[in-house]
């Protein structure tokens, strides 16, 4: 049965990060979370984009959100991290239920835009209330409970709540709600007439997208020890956008690599080269004229060639 | 001779803000061949280790880090816009590295944010509004417009130019406060209001091209005829009027770090021939002075604390003093602040140019 | 017998264009009815009307004494009214098997089940139903790249999957082989008569319409011009002149 | 506000209308006929800029020659693009184009930075046209008043070719089924190419229009292709008078906006949208889409 | 001149949509004023055989030889360009082109010069039409779509024209009108493949059947054949 290996193999992914601190690179570790909290963020905005089949330009307002609620709860309020950290993410998946209401009225190219427009409120919000969120300075010096403060707890601290956060991810994907929203983005009238009612079920999804998108911002914020401005800005939602379609947006696990890939492409790239535009761009044309599904549809076709007897 | 000494930089190389990043690069790169040249900092060999922040204060922060850990560098300088100075204050603070802050002008680094490990060789908005105030004062005006970009740098600066306006400019009232958001390239919804306003001088802090798109927008109405223009955000450097060349307006003043063309001090002269001849044009880009200058203070710490580590370091950086191409500079050892100048004065024609230069330019140096 | 879905007095135009005419129709219960008429007569638009994918501009349609107008399709679903559409309307990129399934979880309600998961429900019911309508072999394949007829026999399944008391067909076997088309009319025949269902559909294959239906009505410029008993339209001079022609035997 | 303001803020207000409607116009363009979204065209526009610059300012070529030559370069360059790897992709994902699109964006920032480096630049009115008109009143600025002209007439000529002539018919139809197209005797890829090929042009000369008034500098592309997005949105996608609508609205909102509510002024575009699509979902003059 | 052979001649054509092969060596002709029937099940690949030569979906293997010329790699508008028109099963209407400019779109001069059809013609041969011609394509009822398909392929002045299915969802007396047409187009000099599930249709058209299996001819014949042999009727075609 796939559903076993692929718990298995999950359950050794998990294992190998929980034992890598000890290899002791400060540096490796901190990239580790790094790239788990795009991981995550890419996967929430999976939700939308991989089972409605809805593009948002605008997901990045639920991980500033998740991210400045987090921070200002911790510093500003001096909540203790297991109130501030639900609260965040409650919050973010509340204005995501907000803002879905609307958009999900939407389709395609407008459902996107307003997602865009959206997000952008969300920026300038943040962008002029600065008594609460610092404004353009950013919101810096987060209050970090003990534990956590230091790298490596950091890291366990990361790796649990994203393993977490995946996990949940995965049991509502491959759920019969999981499974309606594939019907919904194929034919979004034939399932009107199957008696489901497609735009509560987008509503729906658009809410648990902004939910986990708000827990992977908070885990950021804190690891950042600050949250800006730019982190609401659609730059960020285009960034993750592509981690998505790197990836390969029909699957599970693309988003994933997708996040993975990108986020060491760019940090191993600026270390050699300003010029990474044109690394990044050059990749990207690659992928997108000889990978169709994006690096999951290569892997997958590697793994069918090698697992052919 | 020890392992190489590593100097970390960031520099937004990509995108808007490459404008300024690129330049200041150069003069990063200039300082470091220098000590090479001189057989590095304490007889060791000088690495410098260069990166984009892409404007980015999370990209910043990472990146910052990464040096740190990954590459051990012994001192961070750099940063522009002061989101990003912020982002690298805070990562000096958790990662006990020093931090130089080479040109983001925000108060806070040197102030709420202020700690055992950051310095800024880059004036502020505090230093630039007294500036700025001192010369609406000496111009006379009455009524004036102020005009602020509206995000950090604008609304400190605006701060800076309100606490220093009793003291120099007692008897002028400002009637009206407008403020164009960042990066806007059409000003038409402002233009029409100053002129109605009827005021007799503008305080400004719009910057690069900001100034350029007002200036392109305004002067067909004849904007600038009546007008003073006194304009904080280095608007009086070469990269402007050079690239306006007739088009630059009359009745500007404004500010610069470095003037290729002041030359009577002899360090800057030489500053600004070796930048010449390296950039291959004779008039050079003032930011370069700003990298270099931040290349030199950490040079001079360490050698002062003949170590690297960081807490020597940052305690030889308060209170040093160095020579530098726009004179010798002091690092305050309370607000870490180093006493760095700019040359204010009118943008004038000169006959045998084909763009406008400073004079009288006068280096305007905060106490 | 009742009347299991009551229509009085029906309109509905289009920029000034009327397809459909004051139509006043009955439909009993258990009863095997089928709607002829030319092209463009306003039957598509008719089937649309009921099933909530239009609204009326006037008139009324109540299904088991319920009032229908204004309700969205997924609630008209849900009080058991099913439809097949005229032009293929299936998931083309989900696998036939799949196509089916989420037909028969969303008729259980559970598509707001976020822990159960989806791939594992109703295998039965769904195997069942495909092999009813002769796709079993099919199951796996991708919807999309079935044959246009076969695609119309799923078409029937993920109907038929909404557990409907009242089924509408428009046009079920159009571009099906005849080898096909007696096979799907003689299951639906045995759905009908095994679940009691009501059939109402369309059709221009006269053999079908004949071979099945109880009661034809005609429409013709969105009007109903003939109604009842196979025999008694046939032999109307009006719906063959307008229609037939010549295939009044069928 | 005096009358005077208001007819000055009008005018101001149509002038930057017509000023965004000369570029979105070709994003629409390309938008309406081969559904991919050109994340690239504000790069061709900023390009349109640079080439002005290069061939106005430091060859010293009149100022429309150099118009001219920017729609050129561009058409050149789109063409190249579209024929040796767009015209791949369009059977694939649309999400796919999407990011063919921001590479070429990658790719062409970097380009642009190797050939002009980093530095700003400028462009000068073309002669007669930097001064401004005195009404008594007002004065308004000679160059805006040009763009009020241009504008409208593109609008005039698109709506033209798009809407009474043959090609325009299939070009629409193109939009609709490109493999049925083809098997009535189209050369689609030939009708695609062309396509994307005027509507980059455009984005060129908008670019080097926009020229004169602005400074010229790395990340010019990121603002504009919003804003050319929103406007092409709230028109209606694809729509040649809805991007006009949408320009109009655009132009009007902002230029009181900023004057009424200077604190929205960084939203005031997305404010806009956000009220167009909440109230017509599919932009002013849209339709939802039919079809297969 | 030497004797006029067969103006299309498909020769063992192998096709495939992605992995799944779906034609597996099929082979026809049709000669100059000729019709010829494919039919079969669904999914034996009728349609298939059509967009092949077509140029929609082109043959891995084989050739389609036109009037002598290979054309098997061609592009589908180079195709339609030399005389070949499609009518498609699925319509393929532009749906927010009206009814006058779905025809208009698709004019062409004929490969030979010749322009016997017009917007008049096909008025003419559907009356309905010339009602509706203002009309959206996308909000036409099913025949009335059908219909356009057949007016419009015939706006292009095809030489042999491709009929797939042209008689699905088409009220018996239109049903009855088109055959007649048909016939009279084929009497016009007119080459025709038609795929057809209506048999009645078939069998007063063809010259020639051609029954398809799993993407294979199975039987080739004259309709009469096909009638006389009960046990091929029974083994493809009925219950
Ligand atoms: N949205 C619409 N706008 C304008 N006219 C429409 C619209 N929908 C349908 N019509 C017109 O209404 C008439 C009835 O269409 P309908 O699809 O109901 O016919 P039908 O009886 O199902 O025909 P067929 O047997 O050909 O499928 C047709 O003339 C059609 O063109
Ligand atoms: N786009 C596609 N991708 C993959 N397979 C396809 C595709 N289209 C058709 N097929 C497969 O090719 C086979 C032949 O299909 P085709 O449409 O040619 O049959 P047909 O004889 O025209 O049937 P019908 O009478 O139902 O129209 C079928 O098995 C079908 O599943
Ligand atoms: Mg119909
Ligand atoms: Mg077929």
């Amino acid at each position: 049965m796939p559903q076993r290996r692929d718990l298995i193999a999950s359950a050794i992914v998990v294992l190998l990060l929980a034992l890598l601190p000890l290899a002791g690179s400060r540096y490796a570790i901190d990239l580790t979370t790094e790239v788990m909290i795009y991981a995550l963020f890419a996967l929430s905005l999976n939700v939308l984009i991989g089972f409605t089949g809805n593009i948002s330009f605008g997901h990045a307002a639920y991980f500033a959100i998740g991210g400045y609620a987090c921070a200002i709860l911790l510093t500003t309020y001096g909540w203790p991290l297991a109130l501030a950290l639900p609260a965040a993410v409650v919050l973010a998946g509340l204005v995501a239920a907000v803002v879905g209401y609307f958009c999900v009225r939407l389709t395609q190219i407008y459902f996107a835009m307003l997602t865009l427009a959206f997000a952008m409120l969300v920026w300038g919000v943040a962008f002029k209330w600065k008594e609460v969120t610092g404004g353009d300075d950013g919101f810096t010096g987060i209050k970090m409970p003990e534990i956590i403060a230091h790298h490596v707890g950091y890291f366990y601290f990361t790796l649990v709540v994203v393993a977490a956060g995946i996990a949940a991810l995965w049991v509502i994907c491959h759920s019969a709600f999981g499974l309606t929203l594939v019907a919904i983005r194929e034919n979004s009238v034939r399932a009107g007439f199957i008696g489901v009612d497609t735009r509560h079920m987008r509503w729906a999804a658009f809410t648990v997208a902004g939910t986990f998108g708000g827990l992977a911002g908070a885990l950021f914020g804190m690891y950042h020890r600050g949250m800006y401005i730019e982190n609401a800005f659609w730059t960020e939602s285009a960034n993750v956008l592509i981690m998505v379609l790197l990836g390969g947006i029909y699957s599970f696990i693309g988003p994933i690599i997708g996040a993975a890939v990108l986020h060491l492409l760019q940090t191993f790239t600026n270390q050699y080269t300003p010029y990474w535009p044109t690394v990044l761009g050059l990749i990207l044309l690659v992928i997108v004229m000889v990978l169709p599904d994006g690096l999951i549809g290569l892997v997958r076709r590697v793994r069918a060639r090698g697992g052919r007897p | 001779q020890g392992a190489p000494i590593k100097i970390g930089v960031l520099y937004p190389l990509t995108g808007g803000g490459a404008v300024y990043g690129a330049p200041a690069l150069v003069g990063h790169q200039m300082a470091i061949e220098e000590l090479n040249a001189k057989g590095g900092i304490m007889g060791r060999k000088v690495e410098s280790l260069e990166r984009d922040d892409k404007l980015n204060p999370a990209t910043a922060s990472s990146t910052m880090k990464e040096l740190i850990t990954k590459d051990k560098v012994d001192i961070v300088l750099g940063g522009l816009a002061s989101s990003v100075g912020l982002a690298m204050t805070e990562v000096s603070k958790q990662e006990k590295v020093v931090y130089i802050s080479t040109i983001p002008k925000s108060i806070q680094i040197t102030t709420d944010k202020l700690h055992k490990y950051v310095f800024r060789t880059s004036a502020n908005t505090d230093q630039e509004g007294e500036a700025m105030a001192i010369l609406a004062g000496k111009n006379k005006l009455a009524k004036i417009c102020h005009l602020e970009l509206d995000y950090a740098y604008g609304n400190d600066l605006e701060a800076g130019i309100l606490k220093a306006m009793p003291k120099y400019a007692p008897d002028a009232k400002i009637v009206l406060t407008l403020k164009p958001k960042l990066g806007a390239t059409d000003f038409n919804p402002f233009i029409p209001q100053v002129m109605a306003a009827g005021c007799d001088g503008v305080l400004s802090g719009l910057w690069g091209p900001h100034f350029v798109s007002w200036v392109k927008q305004a002067a067909p109405l004849g904007f600038f005829n009546k007008i003073k223009w006194i304009s904080g955000g280095e608007v009086g450097s070469h990269e402007i009027a050079g690239e306006l060349k007739g088009e630059y307006p009359d009745n500007v003043i404004s500010n610069t770090y470095e003037l290729w063309y002041k030359g009577n001090d002899p360090s800057h002269k030489e500053f600004q021939e070796k930048l010449a001849k390296k950039l291959n044009t004779q008039e050079t880009p003032q930011w370069a002075a700003l990298g270099y200058i931040g290349v030199m203070y950490a040079a001079a710490a360490m050698e002062k604390a003949k170590s690297t580590d960081p807490d020597k370091v940052a305690e030889a950086l308060e209170g040093l003093s160095i020579g530098t191409p726009v004179g010798t500079l002091t690092i305050d050892a309370k607000t870490h602040q180093a006493n760095i100048g700019q040359f204010w004065g009118p943008m004038v024609k000169k006959p045998d140019r084909a763009y406008r230069m400073m004079e009288p330019a006068e280096y305007i140096q905060p106490k | 017998m009742t009347a299991m879905l009551s229509i009085d007095g029906l309109w509905k135009s289009f920029a000034g264009f009327v397809a459909t005419r004051d139509v006043t129709f009955e439909l009993l219960a258990g009863e095997t009815h089928a709607v002829i008429g030319p092209n463009g007569a306003g039957k598509t638009t008719f089937f649309n009307l009921i099933t909530g994918h239009l609204r009326p501009d006037k008139g009324s349609v109540s299904f088991e004494g319920r009032d229908l107008v204004g309700l969205p399709p997924q609630k008209i679903v849900r009080l058991g009214i099913a439809r097949s559409f005229q032009r293929i309307n299936i998931y083309p990129r989900l696998t036939v098997f799949e196509n089916v399934q989420v037909a028969l979880i969303a008729h259980e309600g559970q598509q707001w089940n976020l822990f159960r998961p989806g791939r594992s429900l109703h295998r039965q019911g769904t195997q069942e139903l495909l092999e009813l309508v002769g796709l079993a072999s099919e199951a796996e394949e991708t919807a999309g790249e079935l044959s246009y007829g076969k695609q119309k026999q799923l078409e029937l399944a993920i109907a038929l999957a909404s557990q409907p008391r009242l089924l509408l067909l428009d046009e079920p076997t159009a571009g099906m082989s005849p080898q096909e088309t007696g096979e799907t009319i003689a299951s639906v025949r045995d759905i009908v008569k095994a679940r009691g269902l009501t059939l109402l559909f369309t059709e221009h294959d006269m053999s079908v319409v004949f071979g099945i239906a109880e009661r034809i009505s005609v429409l013709h410029h969105g009007e109903i011009i003939a109604s009842g008993t196979p025999d008694a339209v046939r032999n109307d001079p009006e719906v063959k002149r307008v229609y037939l022609g010549e295939h009044a035997h069928g | 506000m005096t009358l005077t303001m208001f007819t000055l803020n009008a005018f101001y207000g149509l002038a930057l209308a017509m000023n965004m409607f000369i570029i979105a116009s070709g994003l629409n363009l390309i938008f309406g006929v081969l559904r991919v979204i050109n994340f690239a065209h504000g790069m061709f526009y900023m390009f349109g800029a640079y080439i002005v610059f290069t061939v106005a300012k430091t060859w010293g070529a009149p100022f429309f020659v150099g118009v001219l030559a920017a729609g050129a370069a561009l058409a050149v360059i789109a063409f190249a693009i579209e024929r040796l790897l767009l015209r791949h992709l369009y059977d694939k994902e649309h999400l796919m184009q999407l990011l063919f699109t921001f590479a070429i964006v990658l790719l062409m920032s970097d380009a642009a930075k190797m050939i002009w480096g980093t530095d700003q630049y400028s462009v000068g009115y073309p002669p007669g046209l930097g001064g401004a008109v005195n009404l008594g009143f007002v004065m308004l600025p000679q160059y805006q008043l040009f763009l009020c002209v241009v504008g409208p007439l593109i609008a005039v000529a698109m709506w033209f070719v798009v809407d009474r002539t043959r090609w325009g018919r299939v070009v629409r139809a193109a939009t609709q089924d490109r493999e049925m197209l083809a098997a009535l005797g189209v050369n689609v890829p030939m009708v695609y190419a062309a396509v994307f090929t005027i509507g980059s042009a455009l984005a060129g000369v908008g670019g080097a229009l926009a020229a004169p008034r602005i400074a010229l500098v790395p990340g010019m592309d990121a603002t504009i292709i919003n804003e050319c997005f929103i406007i092409v949105i709230i028109g209606g996608l694809g729509n040649m008078w809805g991007s006009f609508l949408g320009a109009l609205a655009f132009g009007f909102v902002v230029q009181f906006g900023t004057v009424l509510a200077p604190n929205w002024q960084d939203v005031l575009p997305y404010l806009l949208m956000l009220a167009v699509l909440i109230i017509r979902p599919w932009g002013l003059l849209g339709r939802p889409e039919t079809g297969h | 001149m030497v004797e006029r052979g067969a103006d299309l001649k498909v020769d063992g054509i192998h096709t495939a949509y992605g992995l799944s092969q779906v034609l597996f060596g099929v082979s026809l002709e049709v000669k100059a004023g000729e019709c010829i029937a494919l039919i079969g099940r669904n999914g034996v690949g009728k349609t298939t055989t059509m967009r092949s030569i077509m140029g929609l979906t082109p043959p891995r293997q084989g050739h389609v030889m036109w009037k002598g010329q290979d054309i098997a790699r061609l592009g589908p508008h180079r195709i339609c360009r030399l005389g070949i028109g499609f009518v498609p099963e699925d319509r393929r209407i532009f749906p927010e082109l009206s009814v006058w400019e779905n025809l208009d779109i698709a004019r062409r001069t004929g490969a030979a010069g010749k322009t016997t059809w017009s917007e008049e013609q096909v008025f003419a041969l559907f009356p309905d039409l010339a009602e509706i011609r203002d009309r959206r394509g996308g909000v036409l009822s099913g025949g009335q779509q059908q219909m356009l398909t057949i007016a419009r392929t015939l706006m292009g002045n095809p030489e042999l024209l491709l009929l797939d299915e042209p008689s699905e969802g088409l009220a018996p007396l239109i049903v009855d009108l088109l055959q007649q047409r048909v016939g009279e187009l084929k009497a016009t000099g007119l080459s025709i493949v038609l795929a057809e599930q209506n048999l009645q249709f078939v069998m007063a058209l063809a010259d020639r059947v051609y029954i398809l299996e799993k993407g294979e001819v199975r039987f080739t014949g004259t309709p009469a054949d096909l009638k006389a042999d009960e046990r091929i009727v029974h083994q493809y075609l009925t219950v």
